[in-house]
């Protein structure tokens, strides 16, 4: 789906966002009549140290201002490979905008995240991966790390990777794959109403508390984590 | 009419040739090729100075860019194949004849064209071996050499990398030659005259500064325990029974590992002063320790190394330096001194077989000799005694006449059993007899002969070559110390633990060394950094050594 | 990946009374050594996994030494070896040996 | 550990410890008072990767990281620590579930504080997926344990540096300290040179790449407040002294750091090399920053005075 084709289909009742440069900022009205801090990367924009700072400084007004949730679109690409981003330190702007987005969700403006295009590495972490709820639509193309680059660190053939990738959803890109780990929480259908699909979304929201790994364990794709991560806090809890 | 000057009138017609591109001597670089082209002929014996480090870069690519029809065929006669460049050469046809010393970073692709018959070989050399053919056989026609700057009369300043160029243009000028150099810089007094302006025709300003390798820089991060463990077996098993004192070393990360003990471990055996006082050796950024702590008391320098110019500069008591206060570096003569002035050589090698004859050529690499022979070999004609010469001589000679005994130079072989990727160092036939097989060689290239190797050191112990009175006694003493490689596993065990009571090999606890003691903590600099620091920021190493 | 296990009958239990120790980390030419007392005095196992194919014969030999050299009895070795020379092999072997020898937990 | 150290004390040892190049397990020991440090999970435990064997690759009995309990002058700390030299570093998934877990159990005592000892190049890449989600978890964690008032110092002097999604975790702590050798950012210069071409970036030229991501240039941006000689001692101390530092988290915080980061982008969002920057702070002869002693380094960073205390 195209960025018109999802906002449309999520706010029926029009809505104010804007897409300057690939930067999503802006606000829709709920059917319910609540408003909602809409705000994103779109066009596979790669997420630098400006766009960065914009969403955050989005967020964070809305936090003194606004209410209700918070809908994070992304459709982007990694974060920006520069000398400049990373001289002027991207780990800091990525992270304060994940920081704010996980200060919202945490006081009352629950974040939700809908991957409609690409995304990766960094950008990801800073945007999707960062809110509450992380929902897929059909033909979002995820990938922490592209075959090809793989191929040429793990120097294995492209064939051998796909080959490796069907018995495996740890590695190879692919919206499924990260729903399996327990990454993506529900992928929406394509064929009807987003916005029907948001509101129930929002009657039904999840606790605040991060279950992601107890997801990756039921689906089967991260069988691991969730027991490893219970251990050592019940080991932790036990020594104090 | 007999003319007894036909060189002299030929070098005089190819100057005459190349003086229509020229302002004085000042060739503009972009007429470079053009200037070669006219001074050059086919078939001629040129050098492409191409050292150990420096490089004539800008002459090789000018070269390489020559009308074949007017230049074709040359008989390449240099020291390093070492820029891609050089090979070029051989494939595009404007050279077919080689004769050289050393291919390091090119040793593979010189492997595949002596194999595919684009290089037709005269021979590998030694440093010294090259140089002395210079004057004999293999006078260069054209010498393309590299120099730091020259004046306006042709007065070359060769900076610390002097390396093999004074060489390189004696032989040339003085036997009807053309000299062109290429230089960085075009000032109007030369800070100290290395090459006086008569030996040199034609000056080339080059854009950028030549091409320089900083191939003397060992990693302190880099050294593990296995080469700490090796360095201590070599200083308390030969630096100290010996008392060697003047000494070269080579390249390996184990005698960078030696050069980081001397101030640490070396100064709890009370050997300061009695041990490593005098060296052929270039500038190794990992003495700096040793040096700063008063162990060092001279070294003279095939080349210099990048980073080292304002240290050296500080410290002339150490080094030789000019007038002007930068070292002043000399392959022919630095080769001389590692062979006759030196009561020991100790370097690496990548195989060693069971007369303990080393090579640094496998099946795949030539990677040439450069001047580890020359070191790494007893100097017959040396006469003057030592206490480390005369002891080895009496050990490998007890029953001879002392007064008519030669003294033995020590050629100590030291390494880890197993190389990279676990190769094993040890074989019994090496690489080398295999390749001379299938080139048809007369000769297999041989680094180092077993009959000038003294000692073996590994992690597993030193094995004493001097005192093994038998072939048999010897094959055993080597695998007496080669681990567990197929060479090492296959040693007879009770005639090892015999040597081992003669004191032929002696293990880390023979010389009371606990294999655990081996740690990092040990060496006087474990960084660059650390190795800047020991050098009062006089050390400046090159970009790709840093981690700040 | 290959596999190796060794079991020695030794002279003598090892020294000292730590229950485990670990040394080396896994890395290309390093390896991890876990060791754990937890055999009977007169017996020690060894386990290797080892990322170095078609070295079975260098390994029997160097743990066929180190057993010899250590007596390292009731104890099991467990090895992650990233291609470590065997050299480095046995000394992260008796860096183990010395941890685990010194007092405590 | 041997002989030469054998009669030394502790902190004497910690001091002549590199912290580039000790393992983990050597920093923790070190830098937590003597004897005091337990682990959770040890290697004993054998909690492997199980995706490593795909790929035919070797694991580590400890995946990669150190995670338990120990003191630092009596107090009790939360400790993590990443072996650089396994995969890098690199997050997967049981590497990265310790140090959820050990969050998420600071977050409900709420007074422990936690430090973790970066060296990671970022996600681990035969499980990429499992390691993102694993980096958002631990973010997600770090910042419900600062809400919670736990504070969270990052340690960052290894020889992997702290890429990728561990640069990202960095920016959620509650304060830093960094030494020079250690870096911290999000793409490796090999990787931005492989996707942008090396006029781009040149990763083999080390000054380069240590003045644009190396602990001398963080600490003159005020990425981080305290900048560590590289022994482990020294960390200790500064870890000690960020503890000290170190307010509660709050919504003024981030608006803070919001304001901190724009003003940075305001200043030097121009600058084409980090000697402009430096110079832009008003330091003179920027370009012998990376050459500076440690010493005069801390006064000349404490005199230039960016800091990100209370805005992070």
């Amino acid at each position: 789906m195209t960025l018109d084709d999802v906002l449309t289909s999520l706010f029926p009742d029009g809505h104010e966002v804007r897409n300057d440069k690939g930067v999503l900022l802006g606000s829709a009205t709920l059917r319910s009549g609540a408003s909602m801090l809409v705000l994103g990367v779109a066009d596979r924009t790669a997420l630098g140290v400006d766009e960065a700072l914009r969403l955050s400084g989005q967020v964070l007004k809305s936090i003194d201002r606004g209410q209700g949730p918070i809908l994070v679109l992304v459709d982007s690409d990694s974060q920006r490979m520069s000398k400049r981003d990373e001289l002027l330190g991207l780990n800091e702007f990525l992270s304060h905008l994940a920081k704010v987005l996980i200060h919202a969700d945490l006081n009352g403006r629950p974040t939700i995240g809908l991957l409609y295009g690409h995304s990766a590495a960094g950008a990801l972490l800073a945007t999707g991966l960062a809110t509450r709820v992380l929902v897929g639509l059909p033909g979002a193309a995820p990938a922490v790390m592209d075959l090809p680059s793989m191929a040429k660190v793990t120097k294995l053939s492209m064939d051998a990777l796909e080959e490796k990738a069907k018995s495996t959803p740890v590695f190879a890109p692919g919206l499924s794959n990260l729903a399996q780990m327990g990454a993506v929480h529900l992928t929406w259908s394509n064929t009807i109403s987003l916005a029907d699909q948001l509101e129930a979304l929002l009657a039904d929201m999840p606790a605040v508390q991060d279950r992601r790994d107890v997801l990756g364990k039921e689906r089967g794709g991260r069988l691991k984590a969730a027991e490893i991560a219970e251990r050592v806090r019940d080991l932790a809890l036990q020594a104090y | 009419m007999t003319s007894w000057q036909n060189n002299r009138a030929a070098r005089d017609a190819r100057i005459a040739a190349g003086a229509g591109l020229a302002h004085g001597k000042i060739v503009e670089s972009r007429d470079a090729t053009r200037l070669l082209e006219a001074v050059i002929r086919p078939g001629d014996r040129v050098c492409l100075e191409g050292d150990n480090q420096k490089q004539a870069d800008l002459l090789s690519r000018a070269l390489l860019a020559v009308d074949l029809s007017r230049i074709n065929d040359l008989h390449m006669v240099q020291s390093g194949v070492v820029l891609p460049e050089h090979l070029d050469l051989f494939d595009r046809g404007v050279a077919k004849r080689l004769d050289y010393a050393y291919s390091g970073p090119q040793s593979a692709r010189i492997a595949r064209m002596l194999f595919g018959g684009k290089i037709a070989l005269g021979a590998v050399h030694t440093y010294l071996e090259l140089f002395a053919r210079y004057f004999i056989d293999l006078t260069p026609h054209v010498a393309l050499i590299a120099a730091v700057s020259a004046d306006r009369e042709g007065n070359l300043f060769t900076g610390p990398n002097t390396e093999d160029t004074p060489t390189v243009v004696e032989a040339t000028a003085f036997k009807d030659g053309v000299v062109i150099a290429q230089v960085n810089e075009i000032v109007d007094t030369v800070p100290r005259v290395d090459i006086p302006a008569d030996r040199v025709h034609f000056i080339v300003k080059s854009d950028k500064p030549f091409f320089v390798e900083p191939l003397f820089t060992r990693d302190p991060s880099a050294i593990t325990e296995g080469q700490i463990l090796t360095a201590m077996l070599a200083i308390k098993g030969i630096y100290a029974p010996y008392g060697v004192q003047r000494l070269n070393h080579g390249i390996g990360f184990s005698t960078a590992a030696i050069e980081l003990l001397l101030p640490t471990f070396g100064e709890r055996l009370g050997l300061k002063g009695r041990i490593a006082t005098h060296f052929a050796l270039n500038p190794h950024p990992a003495l700096i320790p040793a040096i700063e702590s008063g162990w060092v008391r001279q070294i003279h320098s095939f080349g210099s190394e990048v980073g080292m110019e304002d240290y050296i500069r500080a410290r002339s008591d150490v080094y030789f330096t000019g007038p002007d206060g930068s070292l002043r570096s000399n392959r022919a003569f630095c080769q001389t001194a590692g062979l006759y002035a030196c009561d020991m050589f100790i370097g690496s090698t990548l195989q060693i077989d069971l007369q303990g004859n080393s090579s640094t050529i496998t099946a795949s690499r030539i990677a040439g000799f450069g001047g580890a022979p020359n070191m790494g070999a007893d100097a017959r004609g040396r006469r003057h005694p030592s206490e480390p010469w005369l002891r080895a001589g009496a050990e490998s000679d007890p029953d001879g006449a002392a007064l008519l005994r030669r003294g033995r130079k020590l050629v100590v072989q030291i390494g880890e059993t197993f190389g990279d990727k676990n190769v094993p160092l040890f074989v019994e036939k090496l690489d080398a007899i295999e390749l001379a097989e299938k080139l048809n060689l007369e000769l297999a290239p041989i680094m180092i002969y077993g009959d000038d190797v003294t000692h073996i050191v590994t992690e597993e112990g030193v094995a004493n070559l001097l005192l093994c009175r038998t072939a048999q006694e010897r094959e055993q003493a080597i695998r007496g110390v080669a681990g567990y490689t197929d060479v090492g596993r296959r040693r007879d065990h009770s005639m090892v633990a015999q040597l081992r009571q003669r004191g032929v090999i002696r293990r880390p606890e023979d010389l009371g060394i606990n294999p655990l003691d081996a740690d990092r903590s040990l060496l006087a600099a474990r960084s660059i950094k650390d190795l800047v620091r020991w050098s009062g920021g006089l050390y400046a190493p090159p970009s790709k050594f840093r981690n700040w | 990946m290959e596999d190796f296990s060794f079991q020695h009958n030794v002279r003598a239990r090892a020294g000292g009374t730590r229950q485990t120790a670990i040394v080396g980390v896994v890395a290309s030419g390093n390896l991890e050594v876990l060791v754990e007392r937890v055999l009977p005095d007169a017996e020690c196992a060894l386990d290797i996994k080892t990322a170095a194919l078609g070295f079975g014969e260098v390994w029997r030999a160097v743990i066929g030494d180190f057993v010899e050299r250590y007596s390292p009895g009731g104890l099991r070795f467990s090895i992650n070896d990233g291609g470590a020379r065997p050299d480095t092999v046995s000394l992260r072997l008796a860096q183990a040996v010395r941890l685990i020898a010194e007092n405590g937990q | 550990m041997t002989a030469p150290f054998r009669d030394i004390t502790p902190a004497e040892r910690a001091r002549s410890t590199s912290f580039y190049e000790a393992s983990a397990r050597t920093r923790l020991e070190l830098l937590l008072d003597a004897g005091s440090f337990v682990e959770f999970i040890g290697p004993e435990q054998r909690e492997i990767s199980p995706h490593l064997n795909i790929f035919d690759l070797p694991e580590q009995f400890d995946d990669g990281i150190v995670v338990g309990h120990g003191r630092l002058d009596g107090a009790p700390v939360f400790v993590a620590a990443q072996e650089g030299r396994f995969m890098g570093g690199a997050f997967g998934e049981v590497h990265g579930a310790k140090l959820t877990g050990l969050l998420r159990a600071a977050r409900e005592i709420g007074r422990i504080p936690v430090l973790i000892l970066f060296d990671t190049g970022g996600v681990r890449l035969q499980e990429a997926n499992a390691g993102e989600l694993a980096i958002a978890e631990i973010m997600r964690a770090v910042m419900e344990a600062r809400a919670a008032g736990v504070k969270v110092i990052g340690l960052i002097g290894g020889r992997s540096g702290c890429y990728g999604g561990g640069g990202l975790i960095a920016g959620c702590c509650s304060a830093l300290a960094v030494s020079e050798p250690g870096r911290i950012a999000v793409s490796g210069p090999e990787v931005i040179e492989t996707n942008r071409g090396v006029e781009e970036f040149d990763s083999r030229d080390r000054a380069l790449v240590w003045r644009t991501m190396g602990g001398k240039h963080r600490r003159l941006l005020g990425a981080a407040d305290v900048f560590a000689h590289d022994n482990v001692q020294d960390f200790r101390e500064a870890a000690l002294a960020l503890l000290d530092l170190v307010g509660p988290f709050g919504l003024e915080r981030l608006k803070a750091e919001q304001e901190r980061l724009a003003d940075r982008l305001r200043r030097y969002g121009a600058c084409l090399d980090a000697v402009d920057i430096w110079t832009a702070e008003g330091i003179a002869h920027a370009e012998t920053v990376p050459e500076l002693p440690a010493d005069q380094f801390i006064a000349l960073a404490d005199r230039i005075g960016r800091t990100s205390r209370d805005a992070r």
